[in-house]
């Protein structure tokens, strides 16, 4: 992290800020925010309408806002000045001997904010999804180079989800359209913006026009609302969809339970038990981020004791991955489950909730008794496990969690408010679930898709903003066939879509570091969005769009752009949270932090009667394969897919990348006669895919899962590019009757091989542990809680050579917890996008060539049908001892006297010995030269402006690996230096551990004892990986890493002692598949 | 004073030593036609991979089929063959001159040949592996340098450059040293440019007494050298895999195990040599089946070797306990590369226990092949021990799986393309038989009766 | 006959030296190494700005223009504004000034020829160094007394070494190549 | 097959074509005075020839061990030296005297290169090699005869008749060499 101007005095950012007026935030209430344990020096985020103080003190307020707009216009030079800054002339005559001449060019007129080489920050709020995390945009040159989590923001508090992470790569898309494209027949013509509004504006005048747009809980759809009545359209016109339909389930059950349509927020540190029944709230969930800090924190062992999670699920999610306790369950039987698990905790006397709440959960169990009555065979789950978990949810406090994308069939609603019936039974309302305060705003209304399909064909006009609905929805669905009667279809978007097939105007808006806007993630919390950067290509922000388009309709509205809007809006943010003084201030201040809120409080609602709505619920068919289409984890629905990072970021259950695959149960896919990577074809009534077996472990026999995501078509993108299917093909027109959002899972399908084989490009090609036993350590909760209490020394260890260390003020460590890693992948793309890390496609995948710096290591374990699931990331262990080191003839990698394992790129000759013999195999090597300044025919070839310009750019024939991301060490070296102090505990995050959105991944200095990292290296739980058994003074390979794992510890049965018996030993089916035969070694 | 030679004795002349030159340089003038097809065959492989060579090199190392967690596959399987192959020349030459085993002065010289030969080929690899090997020749050489910076003499790679050059100038050395006299000989029996050219090789030599006794001694204490040096070169390139952690890679046997099993692959090419050469040019009558038995016992002994240690390394994988050095050593026998496994087995332990026969050891075809085969074998040693201890090591996350794609095959087949047109082209141009040393070993020219006439009389 | 070969040898090789000395030259100003130093490099500006008269006779300090120096790892080429902030009164009569004047006018940067240049791999920062007290001058020479800036150090790794080697200051690889 | 004659003759080629018969003529010959700076010229290098002129032990051998000598310590002392230069820590090994057995295979390859070299440089010293100026005198030495050149000496001279009587099969004059 950089501050930016560290002179400017020795107290650090945060109390800069303070000093700057009278700013007032808005209390944010415990247990909202997260105390602020240790004064770290954080970056002050910029934003582009500041000046620094110390240089314009006296200027006045309109003053620095001309100054700032001067420097915006500057951009374009700024632009210039980076493309011949960075860029090398042509090579002079060859009688010259020096390098190619290198221009300087200098700013014509320097920003004020502008130290060349430092960067600017800029908080922000993420736009990927509707979620509303807090980012910081890191700015070099004026160019966003990385994007992280805001660690004050908390909604994501620091951490960032893969595809939030990966933003960065749709700003600097390839792809992006230049400019607005009119399409006439077959023609398509470039126009200019003017022509543009010029046109809409006509076809706009008195017509029935719509937008159809994707969720958001900001400013937007308001101002879409106030836009439509200003052209004379009515605001009920505008249509909101998300294609995760969680947000409109959740939103419409508690709509119908209480007559307030929220999601509720969750607050799990207090809770004991969680129980998820077809959930995916690590996955995708309604807020990843969010649930994984929560969940991660619920998981540290307080007072010996940490959150159950007990999962019922299909699908092998990440969620499931993470249970302490798994529950296959037949598709579609969600419903069913939670019912079986309503009628356990009825028939406990000592069930918590209303009367009210009894009556109608009676009334329910009553209205589905015949499903109740046989459910348990047909759920494939014992009644005891109900009865043990509905004690156990009785006494603990306790949560559940329903429904998610895996699992959204046409029960889907009906589940939530079994979900709300059941949680109100244990008590889950007011301390694990907030609906009182605080509560979250669902970014879409619910039924508005099925108010569009209504009102489509009524519509003269229609603005699809930012959706791509074309692509999500299925095609059963009828969204094409809608929009093609609408005369006028306005397709405006960030990156090229399938939607812009259907569309008249294609128009390119600015992406979400490009744009202004807010949102409100928590009822009263509100997170504001600012452009890092202008435009990059020809676009505008959408709302300024409509804006223009209004004013040549002469309907202008009293806003000269989307900005002043906010700025408008916000006034009545700032009054929420008792901000008092000049507004500027409050809004600069807010721009510069990022967020402020004080969270709305409202009354409790007794439940009303939601009988009508789970009746009938439908027992499971047997027998039949059922056919799953989740949404992906790092694509989501699509909108990830035209990002190589996003494609190379292996799925976490499969390790797959950049295919589509059909995951099906190892031994439903043996009965079949069907291997590891046969070409299958998916059969449905309404069509057919053709994608690529993988048996995975963990999924019910019946179930057969396609991910979202992947199935693009040709013309969209090179990348996503007819790059895997789209499941939803094979999804009949179905929808979930109270949101009308289209049903994803349970369609029947057949499943035939066609005789091709096709190589999935799995990342992991050896699926278990090998009966190893100082690769991943497990403990039980009561082991892991004993062990805690030990102090440990991992680096004593019996040794020839001097300490090493005992000069130096720091040695720096890095701690993962394998108990908290979930397999996002969210650190892979961190480190891709911080390290310059090229994606090498498809093909090199497949021979193993991946580059991650840090590779997310994936063990199943035991039984084939429910295996335990152990993630490790795997990244450069910075061995004291590193075997690699002292092969290398040229000392391109040797060891740093604060213990980093450095590798030097321009010394090494590419003898790989150092891949060789390292033990963690986490060398990677540049087989190619990657190129990095275009789209080309290869997928991973990536855009030149996204690179970091801190980190080398490796060549051919180079080996590289991990650094603890050593650019961020220097830069706060540096900064100590100058202010005469130590790097703070803290103060240098690595890319991994700041994107983690479950606090995996550590950093820190090992020298200092009372560091986050120090403390946890010497918690007993904690090893070294090949480290052997310290306690048995075995040492293993004495590599002596300064990486350690905490232990992965589950409540699961037996969880340690699969260790050291032979229950690890069996290779599950999918190695037997793709090995032959299982051939580890039986132990002794 | 003058002892009439053990071996003559027991080895059955029938020519004398005036019929050495005469008939043994043959080769300079006029060899068998099949020599041209060779030398054809040869040529079109080593083409065919400098093309593969230069597009990989412009390319860049993804062509090759290896990959993480192999960093090193065919490349270096092709480096320690080569240098396995270099050991038997100077073996015969240095080992079993000081032990004055006289069986080895007729094949020491295209031995040696062989030898260099086959450590150029060694050496072609680790460059061409490297992908960028301007940057390796240079960096890999403790070179004065503006960086201030020198090479890593604690890295096996850096032990190996100065292994392998030693080797490689000390046999180069030793050969060339040994042609000295024989390229006079050459020189007097031949006029014009080409006797230029073979006179300025020879350094003007004379074959006076002085010079033969300077010669001689110097020749012992190059032996002397080279002893420890054929022991140390193949110790050391075991080091590049012992020096490392990996299960299979990390055992103290390598180096004894390495050296026997160069001299085996070394002695089994050197007889896979000779046979076509014999023919070829027409030695028969110089190499004897005597001497053919020798080499095949020498052979013999070093397959004995090597099996021992084959099972003294499953022994030592068992008896140690460990369970990643296990689970290789189950994987190799059982696992999906057994085939290679046993392939090595069969080809360097079992089959050459043919030759406790003294039948089959006296039948040149029988022998023949199971030199190829013990070549073949050696071959998938070190592809065995190079990707089975790669591919599957400790961390089951980063286990891969390797075939040779057609890259490996075609520089594997150019590296033999170069060896053949290197050794035909000495076969041509060079007395593929040391004149003066089988004159040594064949009856002297006795004016007592039992030696033979002496040519012109 | 053998005179007449070697003398064919000799020319051959002579031809083939001067053809290739170029390229060799060039050849090893690629390698890893940096065998050639730029000592004396002095490009033509596009203007001729004289530290001399800047830095020397006005005894301008260095870290007014290039003020980045202590705050980042470039010290920075100084905006235009920065020179117009004199250059608006002081000798505008001068041709250089004017073209200065006429290209700031027009909102168009200079471009200058960067004299002191490192590999991309080799990562600098002023900002520790002139931290540490290290004279500008120890590095880019007498700077006020060049009219036109040369090269005076090889800037080569062996040459930052040397330093830091006698400074005490850090020597590992890492600290200059990430 | 012989020396063309000429004009000018410098001495005199003794050829023998038998060994035993060589050996007892340089036995006979090797301390006469009147066949001082003779040579003797063998096809290979019988032992029974050097036996017969009782040569002391070659000085080959101290060029041996200088050479080898001057190996080891350049070896070991480049790296070590290098060490010092600028010492580095891998694997945990700090450098110098602690990475010592590493060194052993750099000092022992030099110690053979150096040794193998200076032995080729003796050999080359000791035997008068190269010398473009000595030439061949009969060149059936290389093949199957020996021969005695005598400097000096006629063909009907005392020298020629003695090696006639000690077996030589003929006497040819010859130049200089």
């Amino acid at each position: 992290m950089t501050i930016n101007n560290p002179e400017s005095g020795k107290q650090g950012a945060a109390f800069e800020m303070d000093e700057r007026g009278p700013v007032v935030f808005g209390p944010v209430h415990e247990p909202f925010e997260r105390p602020a344990e240790k004064m770290v020096e954080g970056p002050l985020y910029m934003e582009t309408e500041e000046v620094i103080p110390e240089l314009a003190p006296l200027a006045s307020a309109e003053e620095q806002k001309d100054e700032a707009r001067k420097a915006l216009s500057m951009n374009l030079d700024r632009r210039d000045f980076l493309k011949l800054f960075s860029a090398t002339a042509v090579a002079s005559s060859a009688a010259c001997v020096r390098r190619p001449a290198e221009k300087a060019i200098p700013y014509v007129n320097q920003p004020v904010d502008f130290v060349p080489s430092v960067a600017n920050n800029y908080a922000t709020t993420c736009g990927e999804c509707a979620a509303g995390c807090g980012l910081v945009v890191k700015t070099k040159e004026g160019r966003p180079v990385k994007v992280e989590g805001n660690p004050e923001h908390p909604i994501s508090q620091g951490g960032t989800c893969t595809l939030g992470q990966a933003a960065l790569q749709g700003l600097y898309h390839p792809e992006r359209r230049k400019s607005p494209l009119l399409k006439r027949g077959n023609r398509s013509d470039l126009i200019s913006w003017d022509d543009t509004y010029e046109m809409l504006a006509k076809d706009f005048a008195g017509k029935k026009v719509g937008i159809l747009t994707n969720g958001s809980t900001g400013h937007r759809h308001q101002f879409y609302r106030e836009w439509l009545k200003a052209i004379g359209s009515s605001d009920s016109r505008l249509y909101t969809y998300e294609s995760n339909a969680l947000y409109a389930a959740i939103a419409q059950a508690h709509s119908l339970a209480f007559g307030f349509e929220a999601l509720p927020r969750v607050d799990l540190r207090q809770a004991k038990t969680i129980v998820g029944i077809g959930s995916d709230f690590l996955d995708v969930g309604v807020s990843p981020v969010f649930f994984a800090k929560n969940f991660s924190e619920a998981r540290n062992l307080k007072s010996g004791s940490m959150v159950r999670l007990v999962q019922f699920e299909t699908a092998m999610t990440i969620t499931g991955g993470r249970a302490d306790e798994r529950h296959v369950i037949a598709p579609n039987a969600e419903l069913v489950t939670l019912l079986l698990l309503m009628k356990a905790l009825t028939e406990r006397a000592d069930v918590k909730g209303s009367a009210n709440t009894k009556a109608i959960a009676k009334k329910i169990l009553a209205a589905n008794d015949a499903v109740t009555l046989g459910g348990y065979e047909a759920v494939g789950v014992d009644k005891a496990v109900f009865e043990a978990l509905a004690t156990e949810m009785i006494k603990n406090q306790s949560v559940v969690f329903a429904g998610g994308s895996h699992s959204f069939d046409d029960q889907a609603t009906a589940l939530q408010m079994a979900a709300i019936v059941v949680n109100e039974l244990i008590g889950a309302y007011g301390s694990a679930l907030m609906l009182d305060r605080g509560w979250m705003i669902s970014p879409v209304k619910p039924g508005d898709l099925k108010r569009f399909a209504q009102e489509a064909s009524g519509l003269d006009a229609l603005l699809i903003i930012d959706s791509n609905p074309a692509f999500t929805l299925p095609a059963s669905f009828g969204f094409s066939e809608a929009v093609a009667k609408i005369p006028v279809v306005v397709s405006m978007q960030t990156q090229p879509v399938e939607t812009d097939d259907l569309a008249k105007y294609v128009l390119p808006v600015n992406h979400s570091l490009e744009s202004w806007g807010d949102e409100q993630p928590a009822a009263g919390f509100w997170s504001a969005r600012q452009p890092a950067v202008l435009a990059t290509t020809d676009s505008r922000q959408a709302e300024d769009v409509l804006l223009w388009i209004a004013a040549h309709m002469k309907r202008s509205m009293p806003y000269s752009d989307y900005r002043a809007y906010i700025r408008e809006r916000w006034k009545a943010v700032a009054a929420l949270v008792d901000a008092k003084g000049e507004f500027d201030n409050f809004f600069n201040a807010v721009l510069r932090r990022g967020f402020v809120g004080k969270l709305t409080t409202r009354g409790n609602d007794s439940m009303r009667d939601v009988t009508g709505s789970v009746k009938a619920a439908k027992l499971p068919s047997a027998g039949t394969l059922r056919l799953l289409a989740p949404l992906d984890v790092r694509l989501n629905d699509g909108r990830g897919a035209n990002k190589p990072v996003l494609q190379e970021v292996g799925d976490a259950m499969t390790t797959i990348t950049w295919d589509s695959w059909v995951a099906m149960n190892p031994q439903t896919a043996k009965k079949m006669g069907l291997r590891r990577n046969d070409m299958l074809k998916v059969e449905s009534a309404t069509g057919t895919v053709q994608a690529a077996l993988y048996p995975l472990p963990g999924v019910h026999p019946d179930a057969v899962i396609i991910h979202r995501g992947n199935g693009h078509a040709k013309h969209v993108s090179k990348i996503s590019g007819e790059n895997g299917v789209n499941p939803l093909a094979l999804f009949a027109k179905a929808t979930d009757s109270a949101t009308g959002m289209p049903v994803t899972s349970g369609a029947t399908v057949k499943v035939a091989s066609t005789g091709k084989i096709f190589q999935l490009a799995a990342m992991q090609k050896h699926n278990d542990l090998a009966n190893r036993r100082d690769i991943v350590k497990k403990l039980s909760v009561s082991e892991a809680a004993q062990k805690m209490m030990k102090r440990q020394n991992l680096d004593e260890v019996p040794d020839l050579y001097p300490a090493m260390y005992n000069t130096v003020d720091y040695r720096w460590g890095l701690s993962v917890d394998l108990t908290k890693c979930t397999g996002c992948g969210a650190c892979q793309v961190a480190c891709a996008q911080e390290n310059n890390i090229p994606q090498v496609g498809r093909e090199q995948i497949n021979l193993g060539r991946e580059m991650h710096w840090v590779r997310l290591d994936r063990y199943f374990e035991g039984d084939t049908n429910n295996p335990q699931v152990s993630i490790q990331p795997m990244m450069c262990q910075q061995c004291s001892h590193a075997p690699c080191e002292a092969v290398c003839p040229v000392f391109a990698t040797v060891h740093d006297p604060e213990g980093i394992n450095s590798m030097t790129y321009n010394r090494c000759i590419g003898t790989r010995y150092c891949a060789n013999a390292c033990p963690y195999k986490v060398r990677r090597f540049n087989w190619w030269t990657h190129r990095w300044n275009m789209i080309g025919d290869r997928l991973q070839d990536r855009n030149l402006r996204a690179l970091n310009p801190d980190v080398t750019v490796r060549t051919r024939g180079v080996m590289e690996k991990c650094n603890f991301c050593f650019q961020r060490i220097r830069d706060a070296k540096h900064v100590a230096k100058v202010q005469d102090r130590k790097v703070m505990d803290g103060e240098v995050r690595t890319a991994c551990e700041q994107v983690c959105p479950s606090d995996a991944i550590v950093f820190g200095n090992l020298k200092d004892p009372n560091s986050r990292v120090a403390q946890l290296r010497a918690d007993g739980r904690s090893y070294l990986a090949l480290g052997g058994d310290p306690e048995m003074k075995e040492y293993g390979l004495k590599t002596l890493p300064n990486v350690s794992y905490v232990s992965h510890v589950s409540h699961r049965e037996g969880f340690s002692d699969s260790l050291h018996s032979e229950h690890g030993a069996h290779g599950t089916d999918a190695q037997q598949d793709s090995h032959g035969k299982s051939e580890e070694h039986k132990g002794h | 004073m003058i002892d009439a030679s053990k071996y003559s004795n027991t080895v059955k002349w029938e020519k004398t030593i005036s019929d050495v030159n005469d008939e043994i340089l043959v080769n300079l003038r006029n060899p068998h036609p099949s020599f041209y097809v060779a030398f054809a065959i040869a040529a079109t492989a080593l083409l065919v991979a400098i093309g593969f060579v230069a597009a990989h090199t412009i390319l860049g190392l993804g062509v090759w089929n290896f990959a993480p967690p192999l960093f090193w596959a065919v490349d270096i399987t092709n480096f320690v063959f080569w240098v396995g192959i270099g050991h038997a020349g100077t073996l015969i030459s240095a080992i079993l001159f000081l032990f004055r085993a006289k069986w080895r002065n007729t094949v020491n010289r295209s031995a040696e040949a062989m030898t260099i030969f086959a450590v150029m080929c060694a050496a072609v690899f680790p460059l061409i592996h490297m992908g960028r090997m301007w940057v390796g020749a240079y960096w890999a050489l403790p070179l004065p340098n503006t960086n201030n910076i020198w090479v890593n003499f604690r890295s096996p790679l850096v032990w190996d450059v100065f292994a392998i050059s030693t080797y490689f100038t000390v046999s180069l050395l030793f050969w060339y040293i040994g042609l000295v006299p024989d390229l006079a000989t050459i020189r007097d029996r031949s006029t014009g440019f080409k006797r230029l050219v073979y006179g300025v090789m020879s350094f003007g030599w004379r074959g006076t007494a002085k010079q033969w006794y300077h010669y001689e001694a110097g020749y012992g204490f190059l032996a002397a050298l080279a002893t420890p040096l054929v022991l140390s070169v193949h110790s050391v390139v075991s080091w590049d895999f012992a020096m490392s952690l990996q299960p299979g890679w990390h055992t103290t046997i390598f180096p004894p195990y390495f050296v026997a099993g160069a001299i085996l692959s070394g002695c089994a090419m050197v007889y896979s040599l000779l046979i076509p050469v014999r023919k070829m040019f027409r030695l028969e009558k110089f190499i004897l089946p005597e001497h053919l038995e020798a080499c095949i016992k020498l052979t013999l002994l070093t397959s004995t070797i090597v099996f021992y240690a084959y099972a003294v390394e499953f022994f030592v994988a068992w008896y140690s306990g460990n369970t990643y050095e296990w689970a290789l050593f189950e994987k190799r026998a059982v696992g999906p590369y057994s085939f290679y496994f046993w392939t090595m087995v069969f080809c360097n332990c079992i089959f050459p226990l043919a030759w406790w026969s003294k039948r089959v050891r006296n039948s040149i075809p029988i022998s023949f092949v199971i030199c190829i085969l013990v070549n073949v074998g050696m071959w998938f040693e070190r592809y065995n021990i190079i990707v089975s201890g790669l591919v599957e090591d400790f961390l089951p996350g980063s286990w891969g799986h390797f075939e040779p794609g057609l890259w490996e095959i075609v520089i594997t087949t150019g590296s033999f393309g170069l060896f053949f047109v290197f050794f035909l082209l000495f076969c041509k141009f060079f007395p593929i038989i040391s004149l003066s040393e089988i004159k040594l070993i064949m009856p002297k020219p006795l004016s007592r009766g039992h030696a033979g006439s002496v040519k012109g009389h | 006959m053998i005179r007449k070969l070697v003398t064919l040898f000799v020319l051959l090789v002579a031809v083939g030296l001067t053809a290739g000395s170029n390229e060799a030259r060039a050849w090893w100003m690629w390698t890893p190494g940096d065998t050639v130093d730029d000592v004396g490099y002095k490009p033509t500006q596009p203007i001729p700005f004289s530290h001399s008269l800047h830095a020397g006779k006005r005894e301008i300090p260095c870290e007014y223009c290039h003020s980045a120096a202590r705050r980042a790892a470039s010290a920075g080429i100084p905006p235009m504004n920065t020179c117009m902030g004199c250059h608006k009164v002081v000798a505008t009569d001068k041709e250089p000034i004017k073209w200065l004047t006429e290209k700031y006018n027009k909102n168009e940067p200079v471009e200058w020829v960067k004299v002191h240049d490192l590999p991309e791999y080799a990562r600098f920062s002023h900002k520790p160094h002139v931290k540490a007290g290290v004279e500008c001058q120890s590095c880019h020479g007498n700077v006020q007394n060049m009219a036109v800036v040369e090269q005076v150090a090889p800037l080569q790794m062996g040459w930052c070494i040397g330093c830091h080697k006698e400074k005490g200051a850090s020597i590992d690889c890492i600290t200059c190549h990430y | 097959m012989t020396t063309p004659m000429s004009t000018k003759t410098s001495g005199i080629m003794g050829v023998f074509s038998y060994l035993d018969k060589f050996c007892e003529a340089i036995e006979n010959v090797r301390d006469r005075s009147d066949f001082h700076g003779h040579e003797s010229f063998s096809p290979t290098s019988y032992h029974e020839i050097e036996h017969a002129y009782q040569f002391e032990p070659s000085p080959v051998r101290k060029f041996t061990l200088v050479g080898a000598l001057t190996g080891l310590v350049t070896g070991f002392s480049l790296a070590l030296g290098l060490d010092y230069a600028w010492p580095i820590v891998v694997g945990g090994k700090p450098a110098g005297l602690f990475s010592l057995p590493a060194y052993v295979v750099i000092g022992f390859e030099m110690t053979i290169l150096f040794g193998a070299l200076a032995t080729i440089a003796g050999i080359l010293i000791m035997g008068r090699l190269p010398n473009p100026k000595l030439r061949i005198l009969d060149p059936r030495t290389t093949d199957d005869k020996f021969a005695i050149y005598v400097p000096g000496a006629t063909v009907d001279g005392p020298q020629a008749k003695l090696l006639r009587e000690l077996g030589a099969d003929e006497i040819n004059a010859t130049q200089a060499p």
